[in-house]
């Protein structure tokens, strides 16, 4: 029973973290309806800011929360700017254009392999003040790292949530993931908003490369490992959905962690899976989608 | 060169008429050398170790080129041409085929991953070229009836053999007694092909197995891994891992402090020049199975790590020992044919008996065949991770004539 | 001249070409490449009964792949069964799961379909990498499946010596999906199809059952691409779950399409025939220079046909061919 | 003559709320009906009752003398009910021609006899001159028209008509009520949902008027513009919409 509490514990931390590399992603789909297929790569970089940043300045990850997400911010801004509008605007109101999910996959290989030529494929770690640190809970050890990952994606998630709901932008924000053409009909520049919710997506996953950083390895390839899951993760809690993503990344999270006490865990890998697609048959548009998104 | 393949990029882009044209033109003939052809992982998910392989190839084809070439053959000298894999075994197929046609290899060598070394040598054989394995350590792969393929590395059953030895002869040695094992491996072809053989020989040893778990060599966490590890509370755990997971497996263990009386790893991602840098203090005790230590009793091995840690910067691996005793296996046999037909060479090779020379840095006593090609005296060694002047550092322990002189393993590494 | 009789000499032409190719290109290095390059046209055309016709976009079709390869290859092995059966039972199974995957997948629209064609794929490929045996078939795991090396293949063995057999064999086959395709296309099926993926409700209303429809694409398109896992097995003679059902070659079959051109006939060879080669050579030659670049070259032509061309390369080179025949044929008739 | 349709106490419920309650309706074979009433009266959900494309949660819908309980659009349109959406949905990638062959081949396996019927129902809906078009690229009014073309291309008895005047100018409404006499001339029976009340008065045998998803008038055009309750319902309609 002890093993079962920590790995749920354990779970429970870690699926906010996956909501929280879920979450960029199912911001930018909200809005442009566009799956992301770059996410993965876009954490992939906010984990090398990350990397490099404390490596070479040697300051507190902390700080660099404060650091890595703006920065990625006007990366993401640009990159929407530059490299996907031109697709939007070939494909004009076209519901989901899928002419832009290949850009973005052409964006993935781009930045993956740009990493490769840069870093090299090795894996890199580094030591920051709280790696390896851990306190004990009872009988439970938690370790800080994961702990304070965890804090910070529930606040990104309330964060962003607040955003969506208080701000003229947020607002805004809404109203194209809502209904695209009403939107430009009251004055919102589409593309505007696009490039604000690439921006906002990326530089949540600046956070989450922030704060994956103190405890797990970045390589040009990493993104991949978590793009899956991020998907699954999205599906599950309706594409678009903040709440839904973080939720969606608890229940994996719990699931990776307290089935795999009792099976071997290249299983509970399949178990997902299996979860996910009961789901989808039984509610298709997940825990917080919407009806018409599918 | 350079100007070259870009005009060929854009003729291969222009479609099929041109790409035809190109594909009619003859490779250029070379005289008086011999052309080794290397299929390995440059880039994708083991770049890391292929690099490894080909630094090591280069650095021992530097050293025979220099002391002449093989004499036997006029001073020819030896040439290396690389084919990336990718670690895709379509790949590998392809640039086995690129090589052995177009580049008019006259040997081959690689692949590294067993996954691509089965289909690469199918080829090699199918055109009777000798394809030297230095690294590769499914046991299927010598014990498939082909007459030109060569292993210089142990295959994996004699892996798990050794690791069995070893924990027998050190509860000897020390008098304590260990009974529950653990396998964590991760669940590609080669963890599972060692588990296979862990259960087997656990078995046979009277070990009671209180887990035996495979991972996939994705997963984001091992927490729950370690988390059933340490509810399991076994004597002995046995790992598997790649590069990535090798460090998580080992941090993690240690922040969810996991101790167990011993870890013996498999070489790999324990043995990857950037485990100790990434894990540190963490790794402390961990025994780990490798072809190859720094430490190894050969007078010409010391040397040659220098050489090779000057000029790239980092020890030489298990994996790359393998690939560099592989060229003086293969020049070794080329001066034995004075021939570069391929069967000749492939007689040469099948004769080998080589023990003596540079390239003997090996931890065993020599290079020699047996009739399904494999290196009949290949060996490994056990080394622990201790910490040595402050800082760790990998010491070899077993077996018992090649340990460190005045090193005392410890074992059990925890209490 | 007609235009018709254009087209007609045109084609005979481009297949008389095609199979005379191995006469000008005799190294089995060069033959292998094209023998790659038809595999991955005839993947992509099979792929495009339902990416490209139904309209929808499925990122899981190596797992299909796969099937064959399993089946095929296990039916040999451990039955001895001809690979050349093995081929069409794989088929079969394949177009089975194919619409067991459909029926709940073809409700959904465009992003959840094609997120949930990945989870599927990726859940198969789980699955077969965490079975060991299943019942008396022996799958292997992750270790894949080695197709043994024969000393004296017949043709019954579906293993060659030469590169040649493999190379007509995945011509032949090319041709035969293609002329298949195209006879869809014109059919009422291919009606139905694209109407349906364009607007399913609006193809309701005008008498079409549109999921059955696209089950019955799936179910074709499965089957087809399922042949081509048996071929893979013949010709590499070992395959594994990671490298055979991974994302990769389902995202490579749909940028194939996506580049050449969706939906249309010659879409998936004009696409295979631009990005196999520039793979191949890239790789070649740029791999040992820097790695990875070749792989932001292919990412970068990706972004800029995607810019430039959103519909593929194929309409503007049949808007060329148009002018081009109308020359020729203008010319014909002034005569 | 008989009764191509025939709704009796034809109830829909969407969670809470009613959209359609207790609806009686018929319609004769050969007539044009109209249906009309204000802004959410439900009128878009009795087609979609009608057509398959939701099922009822009471009552019954005969069509040419069957039970149409549990078929779907397309069986329905089989059966020759045929219909337009108020929102087009042409298939826009594709050429006009190829748009109207989709519904020829209900009738048919052969390309070449759709192709003929296509052709054919261009001709009468005057859009021949439009048939190497893409879809897309029409005009709203065109649109419209090919909207019709593909549903009569599937050769119905019935054919539902789901506002094809709106946004078209005046000399275009023209146009398309002489294009819908024409099909009733064909023997196609019409059942039209029209917010312009010019081109109801001009067609419609007989006209429905619904309220709140219930009947409040039925009877000539005429007489149903006289009506009290209608009135009362358009004119309230208004005051509530403000």
């Amino acid at each position: 029973m002890t093993a079962v509490i920590q790995a749920a514990l354990n779970g429970a931390m870690m699926g906010a973290m996956y909501g929280l590399t879920a979450l960029g992603l199912t911001l930018i789909f909200g809005v442009m309806k566009v799956v992301n297929f770059a996410h993965g790569s876009l954490l992939m970089v906010g984990m090398f800011s990350a990397y490099w940043l404390i490596r070479l300045t040697g300051i507190h990850p902390y700080l660099a929360l404060v650091i890595v997400p703006p920065v990625l911010f006007v990366f993401g801004y640009y990159l929407q700017d530059v490299v996907i509008k031109p697709v939007f605007k070939a494909e004009g109101q076209v519901r989901e254009p899928l002419t832009v999910i290949i850009v973005t996959t052409g964006v993935w290989y781009v930045l993956d392999n740009l990493a490769l030529m840069l870093f090299g494929a090795e894996y890199r770690t580094v030591r920051t003040a709280i790696s390896n640190k851990s306190f004990a809970l009872g009988e439970f050890i938690i370790s800080i790292p994961k702990f304070s990952g965890f804090v910070v994606a529930i606040a990104t998630a309330i964060g962003l949530a607040l955003f969506m709901r208080k701000t003229k932008t947020g607002k805004a924000l809404r109203a194209t993931s809502l209904d695209r053409e009403a939107a430009n009909l009251m004055g919102i520049d589409q593309y505007r908003i696009y490039n604000i919710a690439f921006g906002l997506g990326t530089a949540i996953a600046g956070i989450a490369g922030c704060v994956l950083i103190p405890f797990y390895y970045v390589y040009p390839s990493v993104g991949v490992v978590f793009d899956i899951r991020a998907f699954i993760i999205v599906v599950l809690g309706g594409l678009g959905s903040i709440p839904g993503a973080l939720l969606g990344g608890l229940v994996i999270g719990l699931i990776e962690s307290v089935f795999s006490q009792f099976m071997a865990s290249t299983w509970t890998e399949a178990i997902i899976y299996a979860i996910f697609l009961i789901i989808l048959f039984v509610k298709p548009s997940g825990f917080f989608g919407h009806k018409q998104d599918w | 060169m350079k100007n070259g393949s870009i005009t060929t990029i854009l003729a291969g882009c222009m479609g099929m008429a041109l790409s035809a044209a190109l594909f009619a033109a003859p490779a250029l003939a070379a005289d008086k050398t011999v052309k080794i052809g290397n299929v390995e992982p440059l880039s994708g998910p083991s770049a890391s170790v292929g690099v490894q392989g080909k630094q090591a190839r280069e650095m021992a084809i530097e050293e025979i080129n220099a002391a002449g070439g093989i004499k036997s053959l006029g001073g020819a000298k030896l040439e290396l041409v690389y084919a990336d894999s990718k670690s895709d075994p379509t790949v590998g197929v392809t640039e086995t085929e690129r090589l052995i046609n177009t580049e008019k290899v006259n040997l081959l060598t690689g692949c590294w991953n067993s996954a691509v070394t089965y289909p690469a040598t199918q080829v090699a054989e199918r055109y009777g070229i000798p394809f030297v394995v230095p690294v590769a350590v499914r046991d299927t792969i010598t014990e498939r009836g082909f007459k030109n393929v060569f292993r210089i590395a142990a295959k994996d059953s004699w892996w798990v053999r050794d690791q069995f030895r070893f924990l027998k002869d050190m509860q000897e040695e020390t008098g304590v007694k260990l009974q529950k094992i653990a396998f964590v491996f991760e669940n590609g072809d080669w963890g599972t092909g060692f588990a296979e053989k862990w259960r087997e020989l656990a078995k046979k040893d009277g070990y009671e197995i209180v887990l035996d778990e495979p991972y996939p060599s994705t997963a984001t966490d091992l927490t729950p891994v370690v988390t059933k590890l340490k509810a399991a509370k076994p004597d002995i755990v046995m790992l598997v891992s790649n590069a990535a997971d090798a460090i998580l497996l080992t941090n993690t263990m240690a922040e969810m402090q996991v101790k167990p009386k011993v870890v013996l790893a498999s070489g790999g991602g324990h043995a990857d020049p950037k485990f100790l840098e990434n894990t540190d203090t963490n790794a402390l005790g961990i025994f780990d199975e490798v072809e190859w230590n720094t430490d190894v009793n050969k007078p010409a091995a010391k040397p040659a790590n220098e050489k090779f840690k000057k000029k790239y910067g980092y020890d030489l691996t298990g994996e790359s020992v393998d690939a560099y005793v592989a060229m003086y296996v293969i020049a070794d046999a080329l001066e034995r044919a004075a021939s570069t037909d391929p069967a000749k060479i492939r007689e040469a090779l099948a004769a080998t008996n080589l023990t003596t020379g540079p390239g003997m840095i090996v931890s065993y006593d020599g290079v020699q065949f047996d009739e399904t090609g494999q290196n009949k005296n290949a060996g490994i060694v056990i080394v622990q991770v201790a910490n040595v002047d402050g800082k760790p550092e990998r010491v070899t322990v077993w077996p018992k004539a090649a340990r460190r002189a005045g090193y005392v393993p410890a074992f059990p590494a925890n209490k | 001249m007609s235009r018709k009789q254009l087209d007609r000499i045109l084609l005979a032409v481009v297949a008389l070409a095609a199979f005379g190719l191995p006469l000008v290109v005799t190294s089995p290095t060069y033959l292998q490449i094209l023998i790659l390059l038809f595999f991955y046209a005839y993947l992509t055309t099979a792929w495009n009964l339902v990416g490209g016709f139904a309209g929808v976009l499925p990122l899981g079709h190596s797992v299909f792949v796969g099937i064959g390869a399993y089946t095929s290859s296990i039916l040999t092995l451990q039955y001895g069964v001809s690979p050349w059966i093995g081929m069409l039972v794989g088929g079969a199974i394949a177009a089975v799961i194919g619409v067991i995957i459909g029926l709940p997948t073809f409700r959904m629209r465009g992003a959840y379909f094609c997120l949930c064609t990945i989870a599927f794929a990726e859940g198969i490929r789980v699955m077969v990498e965490n079975i060991d045996t299943l019942g008396p078939l022996k799958i292997n795991g992750p270790r894949g499946l080695l197709v043994p090396l024969l000393k004296d293949p017949t043709f019954w063995d579906y293993q060659f010596m030469s590169k040649l057999p493999y190379y007509y064999i995945i011509l032949v086959l090319l041709i035969l999906v293609l002329a298949f395709t195209w006879f869809i296309s014109r059919s009422k099926i291919g009606y139905y199809l694209a109407a349906g993926g364009e607007e399913p409700e609006a193809a309701a209303a005008l008498g079409i059952n549109v999921a059955n429809y696209k089950l019955f694409a799936m179910a074709l398109s499965c089957f087809l691409t399922a042949l081509a896992g048996t071929f893979y097995a013949q010709l590499m003679l070992y395959f594994y779950p990671k490298g055979l059902m991974g994302l990769d070659l389902s995202f490579e079959i749909a940028f194939i399409a996506l580049i050449g051109g969706r939906g249309t006939i010659a879409g998936p060879v004009i696409g295979a025939l631009l990005l196999r080669p520039l793979n191949e050579f890239t790789r070649i030659y740029l791999s040992d220079m820097l790695p990875g670049l070749h792989l932001v070259i292919f990412g970068l032509i990706l972004i800029l046909v995607m810019i430039y061309l959103p519909k593929g390369l194929t309409a503007p080179l049949a808007a060329l061919y148009d002018r081009l025949a109308r020359k020729i044929t203008g010319q014909g008739a002034a005569k | 003559m008989s009764n191509i349709l025939e709704v009796t106490n034809l109830t829909k419920h969407f969670g809470g709320l009613t959209a359609v309650s207790s609806l009686d309706l018929h319609i004769k074979t050969g007539e044009i009906l109209a249906l009309i009433g204000p802004n959410g009266a439900g009128k878009s959900t009795v087609f979609n009752l009608v057509a398959g494309v939701f099922a009822p949660s009471e009552g019954v819908i005969k069509f040419a003398g069957q039970t149409t309980h549990g078929q779907k659009p397309w069986d329905l349109a089989r059966l020759g009910l045929a219909r337009t959406f108020q929102i087009v949905k042409p298939f826009g990638s594709k050429t006009v021609l190829y748009n109207v062959m989709v519904g020829a081949f209900l009738r048919t396996n052969s390309t070449q006899k759709a192709r003929e019927i296509a052709e054919e129902v261009l001709v009468t809906l005057q859009l021949d001159h439009t048939k190497d078009m893409l879809a897309a690229n029409l005009t709203i009014a065109d649109r419209k028209r090919l909207e019709i073309a593909k549903a009569l291309a599937t050769d119905p008895k019935l054919l539902l008509l789901d506002e094809v005047m709106a946004g078209l100018r005046p000399t275009e409404v023209d146009d398309m009520i002489g294009i819908i006499r024409g099909l009733r001339d064909r023997g196609v029976t019409v059942f039209v949902i029209e917010h312009i009340m010019r081109a109801v008065m001009a067609l419609s045998d007989r006209v429905v008027v619904i309220q709140f998803g219930q009947k409040i008038a039925e009877g000539s055009p005429e007489a149903v513009t006289k009506d009290e309750n209608v009135i009362k319902a358009y004119l309230g309609g208004e005051y509530d919409a403000a």
